[in-house]
């Protein structure tokens, strides 16, 4: 009796689940990290950080 | 020449007269403003006007819109007490729904905002204004889609100052353009040469 | 966010003053920064190792092969639970302290417990077709752990029905604190009703009744998911803090635009 | 109405009755039925089209009656009036119910096959299940908004109007579950129930918005 | 509090929604259920009680995502929460469940042995089912103020409110079920699960108000 | 003596800040208008007064109020842009439930409504009045129950020019019998010896 397809089936569906959560933060990730650094470029600062300027 | 009248008309709430024998005649360029006490039934008069609230008598024509206006339903803009705007979604998208619904296409929602000040929050939900920002959200209303008969329901309550002679100069241009006006207020609404209407004791 | 929160002094030697200092965003993404690939490395060795413990030991003489389904098995149904304890435990945070870390911890771990509570039921059915020889039953453990998972999407999509930050924070801390009976229901659902599924044989209070060559690999595979959930959480909750400061300095600009324009 | 279309879509998805929504709703509905009948699997196979029609049912009545009230509220549906004679009324409440259909029921009818298998019906009967509910769940839309447009009209006249509505909604319901059994009880055949339900459907999604919009006309204030 | 409940009470009989309309959702999945399982009497007598509480469930969800959305867009939601010191909030909450409850679902318990006739379940059964019933019914509601308080802040949540009450409801359905069927199987007891379910209502009654009333204070805006 | 008094209270909404730095002191017998354009912040100031949004920074104190009013949220009617009555009752219903529920019974519902000028309308659902009278009833609710600190959010929108000076003069009782009042408005109140609160230009 052996059953080894459903052990492989468990163990490969999970692995790609994971990796794909995984490349779904990532993606996100890299998006924001993107979109703060073109806003960073045309020149918007958080408040805290102009406060800190100025002084 | 387009040319609202309305001859001997009353009207009825509930099962009641709450005016009768109102009559006028109000052409291309001209505006009216429609005075009076609470409970005298301004409301129901702009309603009755556009067809909102069947009338009890007399008859209301509308003529000279050609075929794109037939009647006086069809050629106005009616802004209401309320707003029409839906709170979950964007100033803008709510202006972009009207201008598509209605037809007509005049300003855009943007270019419409931009004339009632609000150009900047645009991307703002409706429900995220303030009373005023609101009310003049649904000013812009009016100026995306073309209609020659503007009914307006106390258009400025909840304006400041500033957004009233806006207002007041938006109605100008419209009335120059060849426009009719019709506004129920309290409120003086710094329209030149505005004929007033003044409906009568309450419960007479 | 970013603004309105003390910067607590880094010598801050009390728990509380240490804890506030964490609370700090900024500080936060520091040590995420330095954390993530540490977390990450170790949690890829444990796993490995876990991993080469769990084929290399023995077969279950009833169970065959499939019993090495029980490795990420019940992890995956540990992890479950656990992630929505650290919600609740988030919620707690939001609610009482007001920690708007909290807050992104609570979101951003979402769809992680709820991934995690899919390869539960996944492994699970996968396991069920063999040894009880149907995918599904609805006996109270396998529903329960079900409903854990709509709770997981509802929460999901709470916290992002409201674009205002603020208060989808508290109404889904309210929704998770309040889901959170049925985390007990499912821990003692065996026990409560006879049930297909077999009851508790590590987290006893008698002592884990389990083989030890089954309960070590078992351990260090936990071990290692549980690592591979915070190192994800901490990325997660790192974008959620980048998704917040690019809506914040967006307004920024649209308000600067509008000064400008006056 | 595109834009309507559009709109209605839009603010249903905003406001969390997603696609996800509708499907978590179903999910939790079904979820709560072994709780109640029990695990027997055989029986869950017999009632299964049963209770997912039921679950249709439910989807399509919440919020149904609000259909209008939030049009009406915020005067919006004032201005859909006034602009019949560029878009008819009886089309403006048709487009309506469209998108509530869309918005609400839709999601459920595209889960019902997943839903079948784990109430253990068979290939045939999960098919049929489906397409029962893909043709019939219009109707009860169409019904609702009749009811919505006189809740509008009558805001005091909510006992009619579940009166008057509510039980036209019982022959869709059971023409629904008699297709949808037919298809797997031998003797009781399919298609006759079937068709009379999609005739229901026809029927119902002409008679529904005109009657809606003849309420609507009429019930303004 | 007693003016806020006969006011509630008044508001819900004059707009008439509530009673019929969860009635007649009740009597439809009540009547569709037998066709669903085929005429087969002693099945339905068996699985009589729990169709009874499923119905009761779900109908207690309709009209439940408007408990506080109509006192929030007329402003009294706001006078509400400031007379938190004379009443507090979480009894408020209280009392407008309660109010609603009485409306909406003690209609349907007052049907039930009729509805329990027509299933064919044994007098002993229908008194057991009411019983639970009314014992269980109002934590549905209590639960449910929780998610009608969290969607105040979404303007249309139907179905997220049940989405998100339904899972939490499932412990009153089992006992309450387990309970009813105690009554009639018999190696199964009735005394325990009811006294559970009455637990499990005392227990909503204390957490859904007060979860309620803090939701309802943090969602303000 | 009672008093309240606001310090260097700033507020937000949705994450961002939209006033700072408010202070004011407010005695027994005073009135304080708060002005300023669309989208300034006045209805967000009275919401944070009365503790219905929460402060992002600041202190709110209200003090004299002895057992009865301890804080400011117990010692306020608050009048917002939404009135607070049910459609389907009677106004007088409407004004009896707000009288049970709030407490401290002041005027009987029926004087109320004299005192603004509806005392033949009390039996008529409230869903049936115009714009002016439903606001002229919640004012009447600000007399049912008794509550020294009256805030009040445009509160004589939509009233007609009779109106508005009956309610110039329930507001100088309320002040002469010792009561506090902050209104915010883009209209004169007709307050006399109010003080004025200048909310600054939108996100200064
Ligand atoms: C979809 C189906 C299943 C679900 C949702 C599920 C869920 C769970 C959960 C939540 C736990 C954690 C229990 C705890 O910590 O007390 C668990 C543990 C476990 N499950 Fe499952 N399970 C499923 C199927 C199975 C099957 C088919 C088997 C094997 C025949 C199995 C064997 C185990 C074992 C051995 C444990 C460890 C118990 C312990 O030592 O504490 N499960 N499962
Ligand atoms: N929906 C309604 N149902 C029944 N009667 C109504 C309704 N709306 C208004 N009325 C009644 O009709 C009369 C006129 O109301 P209307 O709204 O036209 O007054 P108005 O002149 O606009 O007053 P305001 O200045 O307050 O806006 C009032 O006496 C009012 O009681
Ligand atoms: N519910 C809300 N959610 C998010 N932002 C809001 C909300 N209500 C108002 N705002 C924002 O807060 C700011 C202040 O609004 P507020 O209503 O206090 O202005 P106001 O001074 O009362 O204006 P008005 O004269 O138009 O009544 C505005 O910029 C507005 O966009
Ligand atoms: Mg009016
Ligand atoms: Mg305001």
């Amino acid at each position: 009796m052996t059953h080894a397809g459903y052990v492989f089936a468990a163990y490969g569906i999970s692995a790609l689940v994971i990796a794909g959560l995984c490349l779904w933060i990532l993606i996100d990730q890299a998006g924001r990290k993107r979109e703060l650094k073109e806003l960073e470029e045309r020149g918007v600062r958080r408040r805290s950080e102009r406060k800190a300027e100025k002084k | 020449m387009m040319r609202l009248a309305a001859e001997n008309v009353s009207g009825e709430r509930g099962g009641e007269t709450v005016f009768s024998g109102i009559s006028f005649v109000l052409e291309a360029g001209e505006a009216l403003t429609v005075t009076g006490p609470n409970g005298a039934g301004k409301s129901t008069l702009l309603r009755v006007l556009c067809g909102l609230l069947p009338m009890a008598e007399g008859v209301v024509s509308f003529s000279g819109g050609g075929d794109e206006f037939p009647d006086a339903g069809a050629a106005c803009h009616y802004l209401g007490h309320r707003n029409a705007m839906k709170a979950e979604l964007g100033v803008e998208e709510n202006l972009r729904f009207w201008q598509d619904f209605l037809g007509h296409p005049h300003l855009s929602p943007f270019e419409a905002l931009e004339m009632v000040g609000l150009g900047d929050i645009g991307h703002l939900p409706f429900g995220y204004l303030s009373t005023g920002q609101r009310r003049r959200a649904s000013i812009a209303r009016l100026l995306v889609s073309y209609r020659p008969v503007w009914l307006l329901d106390e258009p400025t309550s909840g304006l400041d100052k500033a957004s009233e002679a806006q207002f007041a100069e938006l109605m100008g241009v419209h009335l120059e353009d060849g426009g009719l006006i019709v506004a129920a207020t309290h409120l003086p609404l710094g329209l030149t040469g505005a004929r007033e209407l003044r409906m009568g004791q309450v419960q007479a | 966010m970013g603004s309105g929160m003390t910067n607590a002094t880094p010598q801050a030697s009390t728990l509380s003053g240490r804890l506030t200092a964490l609370a700090n965003p900024t500080r936060f993404l520091a040590l995420a920064d330095t954390l993530v690939p540490w977390l990450g490395g170790t949690a890829l060795a444990v796993l490995a190792a876990g991993f080469y413990m769990a084929f290399t030991a023995p077969e279950d003489y009833q169970q065959g092969i499939t019993v090495r389904i029980m490795y990420i098995h019940v992890p995956f149904a540990w992890l479950a639970m656990f992630c929505y304890s650290l919600m609740a435990a988030s919620a707690l945070g939001t609610l009482v302290w007001k920690h708007p870390l909290a807050d992104v911890a609570l979101k951003s771990a979402a769809p992680i417990g709820a991934a995690f509570t899919a390869l539960a039921l996944f492994t699970g059915s996968v396991w069920g077709k063999p040894m009880w020889g149907t995918w599904w039953v609805w006996d109270a453990r396998l529903t329960s752990v079900f409903i854990l998972f709509l709770m997981y999407l509802g929460i999901i999509a709470l916290t992002r029905a409201m674009d205002d930050p603020g208060r989808s924070a508290r109404a889904a801390a309210i929704l998770t604190l309040v889901g959170f009976v049925n985390i007990p229901i499912i821990k003692f659902s065996v026990d409560w009703w006879n049930t297909l599924h077999q009851p508790a044989s590590v987290f006893r209070l008698d002592g884990p009744t389990i083989h030890t060559s089954l309960l070590w690999p078992l351990l260090v595979c936990a071990l290692g998911f549980t690592l591979v959930l915070l190192t994800l959480h901490l990325m997660a909750m790192r974008a959620e803090i980048w998704r917040r400061r690019v809506i914040a300095m967006r307004r920024l600009s649209a308000r600067a635009a509008e000064r400008a324009a006056r | 109405m595109l834009a309507l279309f559009r709109r209605e879509l839009q603010i249903g998805v905003r406001t969390g009755n997603g696609a996800l929504t509708g499907v978590l709703f179903f999910l939790a509905v079904v979820a709560v039925i072994p709780f109640g009948v029990g695990p027997d699997l055989n029986l869950l196979a017999r009632i299964g089209p049963a209770i997912l029609w039921i679950g249709a049912l439910l989807a399509g009545l919440l919020g149904l009656e609000r259909l209008f009230q939030a049009d009406r509220e915020d005067g919006s549906l004032d201005l859909m009036l006034l602009a019949d004679n560029r878009h008819m009324t009886a089309l403006t409440v048709f487009v309506k119910c469209l998108a509530h259909w869309t918005v609400n029921v839709l999601p459920l009818v595209v889960v019902t096959p997943l839903l079948g298998l784990f109430m253990n019906v068979e290939p045939v009967g999960i098919l049929a299940a489906t397409a029962t509910l893909a043709v019939g769940t219009p109707a009860i839309t169409f019904i609702g908004a009749v009811g919505a447009a006189l809740a509008v009209a009558l805001p005091r006249g909510g006992l009619l109007v579940s009166v008057l509505v509510l039980p036209l909604t019982i022959p869709v319901l059971i023409f629904g579950v008699a297709a949808a059994r037919g298809a797997v009880a031998d003797p009781d055949p399919f298609l006759p129930p079937f068709l009379i339900l999609a005739a229901l459907m026809l029927f119902f999604a002409v008679i529904g918005p005109l009657a809606a919009s003849l309420a609507l006309r009429w019930g303004g204030d």
